[in-house]
């Protein structure tokens, strides 16, 4: 088993990434109808499919692969999720800049950067019930489990968990941001949609770079 | 749902091009399919004035396009705010030197695609200043006001915009016109029933038969109370109890008055709660000097109503009566 | 139901005031509260233009009391027929002393009352003479077109019937001018879902879920059929395959459409719509030099289409296009 | 027994109908919700009630009482209903004019001059399904009656009774005029909302002219 992936040879990622989204529209969609507007898989799947026929064969390096995606969400998809997505993924390609190798270093960096990128845009907190909720204590869960000398393969199965246990931790939250957050206390007991979304995204990334290094 | 469209995730460009077609006098394309300009834009030393928004509020937003009104549009998805790209390249349709006004609503998507846009443009070269709408008084508190979302008051902030550009004003005399008539601006909506995304199939939110919300927003977001539904009498007095203490609105005050139904409300009703509005207005000693009524700004097939009202100094005033030309708006 | 009004049994009232609070410049009172009129009627030697009809059609009729449009209305409970008196006293508001066209849609509260009226008038020396609009192609066969409704296209006739008295003609001609038009004239409805009147507080007919009522009457009148909801382009097709070979429509026509909502249908959904007529159209060989696309004449809170189409000449054409100025239609 | 009633006292049979038309109101919007825009009560008893404001204290002789409820139908009411209810009462009205006494040849001829007032303003036909489906019948057994001898009081009784039968053969027909006959076959299998109001107007009569003859 492998420790790193060839950045280059790992464009690939970002299909797997763009089939999830479009697998799960119907049920992101239904999440966000209980208390949003019931539109994020049709967003998320509509950016994301537009990415897919940019993409082009064959399928460029992993950085080129994230700024297409996160340019066409930017560009093309409008609503929050263009920015907030299209920051998370153009900030973590940033962190893939010089670099041939994807190992737990650089995965743990991008974790970071996508979480400020989309902190900086949406200036929303942790514990406002968004993809942050998922987003930051996965990242905190990579770090800790990669600080304590666990393997890449095995950091990564830590973070989907925590990743897992950060998008349930939503069901409790009141929504502070976005358009749950009319509904104050109404807005508990159910998850949020972007941190479902968001969990996909990782776990797909996690799934992806696992199967790559033969884990 | 009963609704017409074709492929509902192509509505939005059906509707466009169905609205190039009908109005090629007032409306033209841009090389960016969701972005769309009046046919003299760019005009030569005139400051650009722009907006954007979801779809789903027509008239609002291309149907504000038009001389003496906005010089170009974004257009977002149903209730969703246009992309980044289409704010820029909006901005680049509306240019003619001078600068260009982005005047726009306080939503999340909106707030965060216009900055990337204007950072964008910056690079260019291109100066684009902004006035954020804030008039909807039930979407937060008084010392929350830059939290307040934006909405039917954005006609009224369009207008006075527009007209101050087409004067010869220069940017930033645009844009403190336009936020003076934003400050001066405030808005109530009462909800009466639900609407439904054609994308999505069913309605996002509830209002119960026989209920309405009061304070709800344009996408359905929730508002300060539901209650049963009340006499028109009643709807009036409780909305101008929610605006006029906030700015507030006092005798001797001149102001402007834009009853704008959310859809499905029959027109008359609207008239039917004007009567009362009206009357209030007078009695507390204030002077109505402009009048709209009618479905200015919309949410698909929401039955309910919003009510905005300005208090007008002499330039709003007069930028205000100034001439006009769009789908949605047309002062002679 | 969730509506505004306060006594549901005089709604009309109501909405009357509000509507006379809103537009001294356009309307006026006369002492029958049923009847409005426009403030310079009546009109020394210009021939008087009037009509009538039931409430809830709003702006029709009184949004199209203006300069070169009606110079008086009668207004009617929703849905049904002003009264004798009220035609009777909108003739007598409308009559410059040229005679009075009353230009009204075949209903048969209609008739009878415009009939009764007319009686009355001739008996105090005026004259009175009608055009009744029988546009609605669905609602009667060719050979029994004296049995068709009138919808949408009376506003078409009525512009017409205005300009031409404007330009000074006298009875007869403005008569000539106004039958005419209504029978160069033809509209079809496509219903989506129902209506209620306030008073009766539940729908008064239905339209299952999914369906849609092609040929549908403006009071929700049974059409020729109903199914499933098409798509857009199938809606308007449907359309015009009714219309087009009933008067019928050519190459080389010169043509106005006027695309109407019922009232609760997004008004983007009637570009949608018109996205497609257009082509069609156009494909077909016909020039559309005049159109008009928004609520113009509704059914209370219906959701719903009405295409109307009608064949120009140079008058038709030129009396189109001749300034007006009401609530509900302006020309510059 | 009396054979006849006085037209001058006789007044207060317009306070009655206007009396059973407000009473039923609901019921008849509920009869023509059926199949036409459910409005016949709230028409019916608008029209009424305004003319009952306007009869006055004390009530006019019965002739003068049907003309204010006729102009009020007709100046006021619009609607199909203004009209032909308005020309109903007219029409009996006219035929009062020089009698002194209401008798069963007057009532007669009212009937008569009601049928032919209808008649003439709406053009419809007896089996359309409208209120002419009562008259009509109810004109026809009061006249069989009284020509083959039968008392005042008794004929009234019979009219009452062809009235109803009228009103209830509207079932099986389908409406040729009005707003139901767009419904087609589908107009039939209820009552006509028309057919109905005139019954209850005929009936009130008959009971209003009996209990003043003392029958
Ligand atoms: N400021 C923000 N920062 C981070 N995430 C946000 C923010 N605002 C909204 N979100 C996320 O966006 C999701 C909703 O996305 P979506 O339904 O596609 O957009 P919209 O709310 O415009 O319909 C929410 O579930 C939440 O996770
Ligand atoms: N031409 C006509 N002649 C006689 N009766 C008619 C005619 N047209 C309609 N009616 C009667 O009118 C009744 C409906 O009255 P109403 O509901 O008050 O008016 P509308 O149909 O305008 O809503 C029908 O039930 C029918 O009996
Ligand atoms: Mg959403
Ligand atoms: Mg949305
Ligand atoms: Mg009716
Ligand atoms: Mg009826």
């Amino acid at each position: 088993m492998l420790s790193s992936i060839s950045i280059k040879d790992s464009g690939g990622l970002v299909v797997e990434l763009i089939d999830v989204i479009r697998e799960n529209r119907a049920w992101l969609s239904k999440i966000d109808g209980a208390i949003g507007d019931g539109d994020h898989g049709i967003n998320m799947s509509k950016g994301f499919t537009l990415a897919g026929g940019k993409l082009g064969e064959p399928i460029p390096p992993l950085p080129d692969a994230l700024n297409i995606l996160s340019e066409t969400l930017i560009e093309d998809l409008g609503g929050s999720m263009g920015p907030l997505y299209g920051y998370l993924f153009s900030s973590m390609a940033d962190e893939l800049e010089g670099q041939e190798k994807l190992d737990g270093d650089v995965f743990g960096k991008m974790l970071h950067a996508a979480l400020e990128g989309v902190q900086e845009i949406g200036s929303a907190n942790v514990g406002d019930k968004t993809l942050l909720d998922t987003l930051s204590p996965a990242s905190e869960a990579f770090d800790e489990a990669w600080r304590s000398g666990k393997g890449f393969a095995e950091c990564l199965e830590v973070m989907s968990l925590a990743a897992e246990k950060g998008r349930d931790a939503t069901i409790d939250m009141v929504a502070k941001v976005g358009r749950a957050s009319r509904l104050g206390e109404r807005s508990r007991g159910v998850l949020d949609a972007g941190a479902t979304s968001c969990c996909l995204i990782l776990q797909t990334l996690a799934k992806g770079i696992r199967q790559r290094m033969g884990a | 749902m009963n609704r017409i469209f074709n492929n509902p995730d192509f509505i939005v460009e059906d509707a466009v091009r169905g609205y190039l077609k009908a109005h090629p006098d007032i409306l033209a394309a841009t090389d960016n399919p969701r972005v769309l300009r009046r046919p003299a834009a760019p005009q030569k030393d005139k400051v650009g004035i722009v907006t954007g928004g979801g779809s789903g509020h027509e008239p609002a937003f291309l149907g504000y396009v038009g001389n003496g009104m906005l010089d170009a549009v974004a257009i977002g998805e149903i209730f969703s705010s246009p992309s980044a790209k289409a704010f820029h390249d909006a901005f680049i349709a509306a240019d003619g030197g001078r600068g260009v006004a982005c005047l726009y609503g306080n939503y999340a998507g909106d707030n965060m695609n216009v900055k990337l846009a204007a950072k964008q443009a910056a690079k260019h070269g291109l100066t684009v200043k902004t006035v954020v709408a804030n008039d909807d008084v039930p979407s937060a508190s008084k010392d929350d006001r830059s939290k307040r979302r934006g909405v039917a008051g954005e006609i009224l902030m369009w207008k006075v915009g527009g007209a101050r550009a087409e004067e010869g004003a220069d940017l930033d005399e645009v844009i403190a016109s336009a936020q003076k008539a934003i400050d001066a601006t405030r808005s109530i909506g009462i909800g009466l029933s639900a609407c439904t995304i054609p994308a999505v199939g069913k309605p996002n939110f509830h209002i119960e038969d026989g209920h309405m919300e009061v304070g709800i927003g344009h996408h359905g977001e929730p508002g300060v109370a539901v209650m049963p539904v009340k006499p028109a009498r009643e709807m009036a007095d409780l909305m101008l109890d929610h605006i006029l203490p906030d700015l507030p609105f006092e005798k001797d005050d001149d102001v402007a008055i834009l009853v704008s139904g959310l859809g499905a409300t029959p027109v008359m009703e609207l008239y039917v709660l004007y009567d009362r509005l009206a009357e209030v207005i007078e009695a507390r000693g204030m002077k109505t000097r402009h009048l709209f009524i009618g479905n200015y700004f919309t949410s698909l097939e929401m039955q309910g109503v919003t009510l905005t009202m300005m208090r007008l100094d002499s330039e709003l005033d007069r930028l205000l009566a100034a001439p006009a030309h769009s789908i949605g708006l047309t002062r002679v």
